[in-house]
């Protein structure tokens, strides 16, 4: 069997070292935790540094453009033999028409090992793998350091950092890897890593619901991953990524769809797609930092790599990349439309986390992968610092999330508030910043490509989203500081339903002083924020453009030009902008926020106030019924029919031998004539049966 | 001029030696006691005189294997067959007077060893018994000295028993001896071996018909049994395991040899297809009966009941290899049941009633040797490994299948899963959890039942594994 | 000679273990030393040669035929690893008899996954039935009945299994055929062709009782409930494997057509066990009942993978074999250790330990985690491997529902873990210490053989593919 | 062969008394009878030796022993049918049908064709060596048949031995008594 | 009406038939022990008769033998109806009925 592996196959030990120290670092701080306390903390933000020092090297190597895709053929058996490299057989021209999408996808490799023919494992690092591997180690080591400050005085201090670098190991194994396997390895990891996470204050109810919540969506997705593996591996045998995109050629587009589908399933799942989205406003749950890495810039960004990932096989699918789309862009405008009902600091991110995503799901779904893939990298930068910055405040304010007790915090943190205020430009779109450019660019890009409605979608969330982002600016900074009144006056009757713990965190909960360690990173997230997306026109779709050869182009007759959509986006964002300025920080409405808030509150719309009522469906749905079956089963055929049948036999068996003790009378008398019967049955088929 | 010494040949001595030995060993039991002074030993000396001269009859009747030769004019066969089943007889001899060291009060004890003595000749004459009045004689000589041995205690329920057994096995011995009458006048022989010549006819069919309704009673086969569990609750625990394997060996050698040497081929299946019926019955109703016992003695009987069912299953088709197996799984039963008899007179308060279930509670705390011995036995006989049952049943089985007769196998298997609830009570009596301060510990003085335990676990064990076919050991028939 | 050595080492071991005093821990320590030497033995001779000694020549012949066939070999090892692991850190009262009942039922069952003569696997398939049945008696709820349930459901199906083996041997003329090259030719051809179903269903239920399969696992909760958790760790992990062996090393190289035959209601069991261990223990309270009911639905995937027929499926089924292995031991020792420590096995008496016992917890959840098949653990290798050799044999409706109990998998573990070790402290429930360090040891070769295996089955599936080749399983 | 026919009626009736009497003593006679008439039978079969010992053990020992024990025992207490009849009474028909079955099977296969073959020649009895003579008996006792022979000595001996064991031991209720010379009575049986 | 085998057969299955109800009637114990005697009788009765109708006299010595242990066989049965009546002081056997189940 030939084995395709798609880059240049070697030996990387930098590569292996970025892989495996985060786990190294992680299992180091789970096992020593208790011991090195609060050294915890700088040891697993180093580890993180070295994994991204140790990728740069790489560059040049990750992102030489070859013209040859590798070919190995490998014993049927396959053992090891796909680790042999030596033994292969090289090509330059391989299969056929297929190579040319083969062949421009190259990158370095690092052979593992083999379980089964068909299931080999190796690292593949190339552009794509590359950015993101960059992005989470980079962010990673940003977001550990912050969490020296933030998580300073935890108790579980070192083990919070043990976790986050788990995760970056499992977010690493996710990109990383050649194979579909591997990246459902990863996949999982990933959603395991979420799990400790969100469930790291596991004494609150709350926070190991929402974490038992997420695991189980994201098992949802892990399985449509494996099914799709499953449709792979026996349409070609194999679960490499090189196998199965050489063969694109040989699939159905039934079964393309059905193979896109799948994997689909599993990045709704982990992106938090309409309608298994559901996990993503309760896993704020976490600490603040967590919900900046893993719940904003780079976990729930997977499901984009993995589109991008299997560019091929989405170019080939027409239906797949209407799917994937429409569904990015019912996601956007979900995740705006319910961020205007929060109140939860964390949760009006997550909902744009959820949007934003969206978008990117959308730009990669129709086929601009490279829009898609920036809106990640700047939707990394942004984000990140959105919810550091959310975390400086609500570190400040000891644990407050409430945005409606809150207010007129411009003045007593600075710091924080123009870096939110950057962050929320940038989110926008609002030009020159980093959102702009990429959010741009896909909304476009589906215009490009042929799908106005999504377009439209596209500029109405944007629109949404400039409303509830400046909202969530205006509520907080400004007018006068609310944290000191009764919650009630502003119609905060449950506060478990605003997002406020009830019984609020541990040790660390109150107020306290911003230390540096928090502020550096932020300030660098800046960096970011204000320049990622500049290299849309440095270079971006030239440095993607091997990755992504072969995505559908333009259909070149496009009623608007880019310029003229961009206008009207932006002239969409600042109707947006100035419609929360009007109901939130006009001198006005500055005079009457907590009657406003207080009205806002109780009248906010039910569809809203439910989140569209997925919860309950969903619950209706699968959880109610899943429940009542196991109960059928255990409380009522396990023990009554199975083992009742059971043990009636065993009644009736100790029936029969008290009939069978029962002619056992004592009697003498009656011996005999059992005795004699016998021998009367015996005597009449001695006379009358046994010879005729 | 009849020259009657041709009848008495030197090699027709020697060919019941074994026999001789025992009858005569049981009146030198009497003499020797009539000689000894009245505060000497006569428990010891009896049993010890007594095993000597079994175990001098078990080293001569291993010289008589060999080539099947008849003697005294055809009246007494001596072949391997008969020497597999004397020994077994001579085996389970041994064991029970070891069990609990005599039967009777110390005075009565020289009279009723050599009553065991003269029992035992009776089933060594069964074991070669190749003509009807042999047969009739050796079957009550072994009845009669088991009526007296029944009735050696002050136990009311030894009186009864023995009543019991006098009544129904005459009654039975009737049937058989009027079967034999028929036999007789419808050959007009009374030689086994005449039998098969004859044509066959209803007289006959009818004949051995009554002859086999004896042979049911005395195996215990269901509804013959219905004497088993009362005679064996009520007798001596002695004499119970006594009467447990030698009357079945006995009976069995005799059923084996008229059921394979003395049917005319054309009619045999017809005439045998009852027995495998009863025999399948028994398995399974012996089993049943036996699930709520709580006295051992009563359950070894009612699991006696359903064992002999699986050794008369194994000769279902009347093939030679299941003879074989049969003679294996009877020799079996012997170690496995004796050891559960020893083990439950050294567990029983009084050695003579037996002991009952909650007598074996906490066992394997208080003496875990005599309790992993017991759940030996048990697995034995419940046909588990590592065990001589275990073996057995896996030629029995297979036997029954190669004869053509799965569905007896199939009831053999149904039988055995009712009997593990009987067996595994008695495991997990012992076993369990108690308050071992309820129990009041008891220990018998005599040496004698350990010594009995120890041959019986190692017996079973080897005999289960030990890597010998039994065709390699056991002889030819006839 | 190995094979012979980790059979009748323990068992000789565990007789002399009665010399010692009752009290002593000393016992535990030899138990363990005996263990790992059979460990040792087999990890260091995986190409050890066949012993055998001749038993029967007639009615049929067999033979005291013991040695390595490629799943024997795997689950041996693991049966080794199991007891080493259940008798370090054993807290059982009692613990010198115990322990020899534990080393009974190794070499019980090293018999039953090295007997290379079916009479011989029949003989030490009803022989590990024996220890269990007194351990329970003795250390188990006083007057429960999960002994009995065991008893009856297992030698029920151990005395159909004596009966078809009998039969197999009756009309084969041999029963020294597991493993071998050739298969015998029957020496009554007529009767083969009409018993040979009937032998594979005597065969198939003594298996599908001892998996368990529905709907005969009613026996299993209750007896892995009430069993003290060492030897529940034991039998859950090693014991409920002879089934799926059986099938493999048994059913399809002897009952190829006849398997074939079956496969499709095989299957179906497979599934519904699969789906109904899953739901049942989504609601169930004890947790030890919830391991158990998981274990139905991991065994009922191993069932479908075996008739699939497929080559990845079966190299799948060793593989989830010992990962099954390794997490359910390691759940039941974890649950024992809790169990020993709050004395409730019930969930809602049960919350919060994780934050005075961290390390309890971590070793819960790394179980756990196996057990629901995160990817990167061995059991996960396992699923994937069976479910796309199911899907690729043609299997899309199995493949495709045997996908839902992953999700419900997940959800009960979690729903176990957090239920145990999270959410607030219950008030009274005592404090007591964390892990110690020989209960860590105990766990730590479990943790780190999922770990390795997770990442690198390959030694494990090879095996499979050693026997394919010897059993004559045809890649389709 | 006249005979034969009251002969049998006085064998059927008697074997009615016998087990229909209701004193026990009645039924000895019943036996009685039967065995005289089963002497006659035998003779009428040219077996004049058995007739001879019919008369003699049966008539003569075993009926005499049967007398003493009902003697013995129905001194000072009740002993026979002191309660309640416990067989229960649905069975008794049962056990009249399985006698009724009995007997038809056997008067059918006694119709059967071997019995119509003519009886083979003896000479007439009472001469020696004729078949059934006392020295035909005997020759053929102690040539072919001597084992048996043999073996009824060890039948009797078991008897004796037994017998004496359990009868000699001890003392009825009523009459309790210790008796001093226990040992003794296994010495005495064996010297007769 | 001629008499042959047949004729003396049906007496002696007819008696047996009779011991069998006997035993099965009685409550005496010595009444069943002489109905048992019947059925040895019968059985001898068949054994002559078939010695005549073979002449073969192998029947007498059958016969003989039997009565021999007819002998002993009632020696020890009055002795157990003996022994019996001294532990219990009945011997109406439906009242000895310590042993059953």
């Amino acid at each position: 069997m030939e084995h395709v592996v798609l880059g240049i196959d070697g030996g990387y030990p930098l590569l292996v070292l970025a892989w495996l120290a985060p786990l190294a670092g992680a299992i180091a701080l789970w096992a020593f935790g208790p011991r090195v306390r609060s050294l915890g903390g700088p040891i697993g933000a180093a580890i993180c540094g070295v994994a991204f020092l140790a990728l740069l090297p790489l560059w040049n190597a990750a992102t030489a453009i070859g013209s040859h895709a590798y070919l190995f053929s490998t014993h049927s058996n396959g053992i090891g033999a796909a680790g042999a490299s030596a033994v292969a057989s090289y090509s330059t021209n391989a299969s056929g028409a297929n190579a040319a999408a083969v062949s421009t996808l190259a990158g370095i490799h690092q052979s593992l090992v083999s379980w089964a023919p068909g299931f080999t494992f190796g690292l593949l690092l190339d552009r794509l793998s590359l950015v993101w591997a960059l992005v989470i180690t980079g962010i990673g080591f940003l977001i550990q350091v912050y969490s020296i400050g933030y998580m300073t005085g935890d108790r579980a201090f070192a083990r919070f950092f043990a976790y986050l670098n788990f995760f970056v190991f499992a977010m690493m194994t996710l990109v990383l890897s050649d194979n579909f396997v591997g990246l459902l390895v990863g996949w999982g990891l990933v959603g395991l890593a979420s799990y400790f996470l969100i469930g790291f204050y596991f004494d609150r109810p709350s926070a190991v619901k929402a974490s038992r919540k997420a695991f189980v969506i994201n098992v949802v997705g892990d399985i449509g991953i494996l099914f799709a593996i499953f449709l792979m591996f026996a349409a070609v045998g194999s679960a490499g990524y090189g196998d199965v995109f050489a063969n694109v050629a040989k699939l159905s587009p039934g079964m393309l769809f059905a193979i896109c589908g799948c994997l689909f399933i599993g990045c709704a799942a982990k992106s938090a797609q309409v309608p298994l989205h559901t996990w993503l406003p309760d896993a704020m749950e976490g600490p603040t930092p967590v919900s900046a890495l893993i719940h904003a810039a780079t976990m729930v960004t997977a499901g984009v790599y993995l589109i991008a990932r299997c560019a091929p096989l989405w170019n080939a699918s027409e239906e797949s990349r209407m799917l994937v789309g429409t569904i990015g862009g019912i996601t956007a405008l979900a995740g705006a439309l319910l961020g205007l009902a929060q109140w939860d600091i964390k949760r009006i991110l997550a909902y744009s986390t959820m949007s934003q995503i969206g978008y990117m799901i959308m730009g990669v779904g129709v086929g601009a992968y490279d829009a898609g893939v920036l809106h990640f990298l700047t939707h990394a930068f942004f984000k990140a610092q959105l919810f550091l910055t959310a975390g400086i405040v609500i570190h400040a304010l000891a644990d407050q999330q409430d945005i409606r007790l809150m207010g007129g915090l411009r003045t007593r943190q600075p710091f924080a508030f123009w870096s939110m205020t950057l962050g929320v430009l940038a989110i926008c779109g609002i030009a020159p910043l980093s959102g702009f450019w990429s959010k741009d660019a896909v909304i476009y890009g589906t215009l490009e490509r042929g799908y106005p409605a999504l377009y439209a979608i596209g500029v109405l969330t944007a629109g949404i989203t400039a409303f509830y982002m400046f909202r969530l600016l205006f509520v907080t900074f400004f007018g006068t500081y609310r944290g000191a009144i009764d919650p009630s006056s502003l119609g905060i009757r449950h506060p478990e339903l605003s997002g406020q713990a009830v019984e609020p965190a541990h040790d660390h909960h109150e107020a306290h002083p911003t230390s540096i360690l928090m502020i550096a990173p932020v300030a660098v997230l800046m960096i970011g924020t204000i320049g990622a997306g500049l290299l849309w026109i440095a270079g971006w779709r030239d440095f993607f453009a091997p990755a992504f050869a072969g995505a559908p182009e333009g259909h070149g007759a496009v009623f608007l030009p880019e310029l003229g959509s961009t206008i009207l986006v932006t002239a969409v964002v600042l109707v947006g902008i100035a419609i929360a300025y009007v109901r939130y920080a006009a001198p006005a409405a500055l005079r009457e926020a907590i009657e406003r808030l207080r009205v806002e509150t109780v009248r906010m719309p039910a569809p809203l106030a439910h989140a569209f009522y997925f919860d309950v469906a969903i619950d209706a749905l699968f959880v109610k019924p899943a429940q009542a079956l196991g109960r059928l089963a255990g409380t009522v055929l396990d023990p009554l029919v199975l083992d009742g049948a059971v043990r009636e036999t065993s009644i009736v068996t100790a029936w029969l031998g008290h009939l069978a003790r029962s002619f056992q009378t004592g009697l003498v008398r009656a011996y005999a004539l059992t005795l004699v019967v016998g021998a009367a049955c015996f005597v009449a088929y001695y006379a009358f049966g046994a010879v005729r | 001029m009849i020259d009657y010494r041709s009848f008495v040949t030197q090699a027709d001595t020697l060919a019941i030696l074994p026999i001789i030995i025992t009858v005569l060993g049981a009146l030198v039991v009497l003499f020797v006691d009539l000689l000894m002074p009245k505060k000497a030993a006569r428990r010891t000396i009896a049993l010890g005189i007594a095993a000597v001269v079994l175990v001098c009859a078990s080293l001569d009747e291993r010289t008589l294997y060999g080539p099947a030769q008849s003697i005294f004019a055809g009246s007494f066969v001596v072949s391997g067959f008969s020497v597999a089943f004397s020994e077994i007889v001579l085996v389970a001899a041994l064991l029970s007077l070891a069990l609990s060291a005599g039967i009777g009060k110390s005075d009565q004890v020289p009279g009723t060893t050599a009553l065991v003595l003269w029992g035992t000749s009776g089933a060594l004459l069964m074991a070669g018994a190749a003509n009807l009045p042999t047969i009739f004689l050796g079957l009550e000589l072994l009845s009669l000295a088991l009526y007296c041995l029944c009735a050696f205690s002050d136990r009311p329920q030894a009186r009864e028993s023995a009543l019991k057994y006098l009544i129904l096995s005459s009654m039975a011995s009737g049937f058989m001896l009027y079967g034999m009458a028929l036999l007789f006048g419808a050959t007009g022989s009374v030689a086994l071996a005449a039998f098969a010549l004859a044509a066959p006819s209803p007289l006959f069919v009818l004949g051995a018909g009554l002859f086999l309704v004896g042979i049911a009673f005395k195996l215990s086969l269901v509804p013959f049994h219905s004497w088993t569990p009362d005679v064996y609750e009520g007798a001596p625990l002695a004499v119970t395991a006594f009467m447990s394997v030698v009357t079945k060996a006995g009976t069995l050698a005799v059923f084996a040899r008229f059921a394979y040497v003395s049917l005319p081929p054309a009619i045999a299946e017809r005439i045998l297809i009852p027995v495998w019926i009863v025999a399948a019955i028994s398995m399974v109703v012996g089993n049943l009966a036996a699930l709520a016992q709580t006295d051992m003695k009563r359950l070894l009987a009612y699991s006696g009941i359903a064992q002999v069912g699986y050794i008369v299953a194994a000769l279902a088709g009347a093939t030679e290899s299941g003879m074989r197996y049969a003679i294996f799984y009877l020799g079996a039963y012997t170690f496995m049941n004796l050891g559960a008899f020893a083990v439950t007179a050294l567990v029983a308060r009084d050695a003579e009633a037996g002991a009952r279930l909650p007598a074996f509670a906490g066992l394997a705390r208080r003496r875990p040797l005599l309790a992993w011995a017991m759940t030996l036995f048990l697995l034995a006989l419940a046909g588990l490994p590592p065990t001589a049952g275990f073996t057995g049943k896996i030629l029995i089985l297979a036997s029954a299948v190669n004869a053509g007769y799965a569905w007896l196998a199939g009831l053999l298997i149904l039988g055995t899963a009712i009997s593990l609830y009987v067996y595994f009570k008695i495991v997990r009596a012992m076993f369990a959890q108690v308050d071992l301060a309820h129990i009041r510990e008891e220990r018998s003085g005599s040496p004698l039942p350990w010594i009995a335990v120890t041959l019986c676990a190692v017996a079973t064990v080897v005999l289960g594994l030990y890597p010998f076919a039994p065709s390699a050991v056991l002889p030819a028939l006839h | 000679m190995i094979a012979a050595f980790c059979i009748l080492a323990p068992i000789v071991v565990g007789i002399l273990l009665f010399a010692l005093p009752r009290t002593s821990s000393v016992p535990r320590w030899v138990g363990v030393g005996i263990a790992l030497a059979t460990l040792v033995a087999l990890a260091a001779n995986p190409n050890a040669s066949d012993a055998t000694l001749r038993w029967l020549q007639r009615p049929f012949t067999a033979s005291f035929h013991v040695g390595f066939t490629g799943p024997g070999y795997a689950i041996a090892l693991l049966l080794a690893l199991v007891t080493v692991c259940a008798l370090v850190a054993l807290n059982a009262p009692r613990s010198r008899d115990f322990t020899i009942n534990v080393l009974f039922l190794e070499g019980a069952m090293m018999g039953v996954f090295l007997a290379k003569d079916l009479l011989l696997f029949a003989l030490f398939w009803d022989l590990m039935l024996v220890p269990v049945f007194l351990t329970l008696v003795g250390w188990g709820a006083p007057h429960g009945r999960s002994a009995w349930k065991y008893l009856i459901y297992n030698f029920s199906g151990g005395l159909l299994l004596l009966l078809a083996t009998a039969a197999y041997g009756a009309i084969y003329g041999t029963t020294d055929v597991i493993g071998a090259a050739t298969l015998p030719i029957p020496a009554f051809p007529g009767a083969a062709a009409t018993a040979t179903p009937w032998i594979l269903a005597g065969f198939a239920i003594a298996f599908l009782v001892k998996t368990p399969v529905f709907p005969l696992h009613t026996w299993m909760p209750e007896t892995y409930a009430d069993a003290p958790s060492q030897l529940a760790a034991v039998i859950s992990s090693v014991q409920s494997k002879a089934g799926i062996y059986g099938f493999l090393v048994i059913g399809l190289p002897l009952f190829a057509p006849q398997m074939h035959g079956v496969a499709v209601p095989m299957i179906v069991l497979g599934l519904i066990g699969l789906v109904y261990g899953a739901l049942a223990a989504l609601v169930e309270r004890d947790v030890k009942k919830i391991v158990a009911y998981s274990s139905l639905s991991h065994l009922g995937l191993m069932l479908v993978g075996i008739f699939s027929f497929d080559e990845l499926a079966t190299r799948g089924v060793v593989v989830y074999m010992v990962a099954h292995g390794l997490f359910s031991a390691a759940l039941f020792l974890v649950l024992g250790y809790i169990e020993a420590r709050e004395e409730t096995r019930d969930l809602a008496r049960l919350g919060g330990i994780a934050a005075i016992n961290p390390r309890l917890a971590g070793a819960l959840i790394i179980a756990a985690l196996a057990a629901l098949g995160l990817p990167g653990l061995a059991g996960f290798a396992g699923e994937l491997l069976i479910l796309t050799g199911s899907y690729r044999a043609g299997l899309f409706w199995p493949a495709a529902i045997a996908l839902v109990p992953i999700v419900i998998a997940a959800a009960y573990m979690l729903r176990a873990f957090q239920g145990t070790m999270q959410g607030p402290r219950v008030a009274d429930l005592p404090e007591r210490r964390d892990l110690t360090w020989l209960e860590g040891l105990a766990l730590a070769p479990l943790v780190a053989a999922l770990a390795y295996l997770g990442v690198n089955p390959a030694p494990i599936a090879s095996l499979a593919l050693g026997a394919m080749h010897t059993l004559g399983v045809a890649a389709r | 062969m006249i005979v034969f026919w009251p002969l049998a009626l006085v064998l059927i009736a008697s074997a009615v008394f016998t087990i229909t009497a209701k004193k026990p003593v009645y039924s000895v006679v019943g036996l009685l009878v039967n065995f005289a008439a089963l002497a006659v039978l035998y003779v009428t079969l040219n077996a004049e030796f058995l007739a001879f010992i019919q008369i003699l053990v049966y008539s003569g020992a075993i009926l005499i022993l049967f007398l003493f024990v009902i003697a013995l025992l129905s001194s000072g207490t009740k002993a026979f049918d002191v309660g309640p009849d416990r067989l229960p009474k649905i069975l008794i028909p049962g056990g009249l049908f399985v006698f009724v079955v009995l007997a038809c099977i056997a008067a059918v296969t006694v119709r059967l064709p071997f019995v119509t073959r003519p009886l083979a020649a003896v000479g007439v009895t009472g001469n020696e060596n004729v078949f059934g003579s006392v020295a035909d008996f005997g020759t053929a006792l102690f040539t072919t048949n001597l084992l048996p022979f043999e073996i009824t000595a060890f039948v009797l001996m078991v008897a004796v031995i037994g017998v004496v064991l359990l009868a000699g031991d001890e003392a009825p209720p009523f009459a309790k008594k210790a008796r001093p010379e226990r040992e003794s009575i296994v010495k005495t049986q064996v010297l007769k | 009406m001629l008499v042959g085998p047949e004729q003396y057969i049906a007496l002696s299955a007819v008696m047996f038939s009779l011991g069998v109800a006997g035993v099965i009637l009685r409550r005496n114990p010595l009444i069943m022990l002489m109905s048992i005697e019947l059925m040895f009788n019968a059985a001898n009765l068949a054994l002559v008769t078939f010695a005549r109708a073979w002449a073969n006299n192998v029947g007498h010595i059958f016969a003989f033998l039997v009565i021999t242990v007819a002998a002993a066989e009632a020696a020890i049965g009055l002795a157990i109806v003996v022994v019996v009546f001294r532990k219990t002081a009945t011997v109406d056997v439906d009242e000895i009925a310590l042993l059953k189940g």
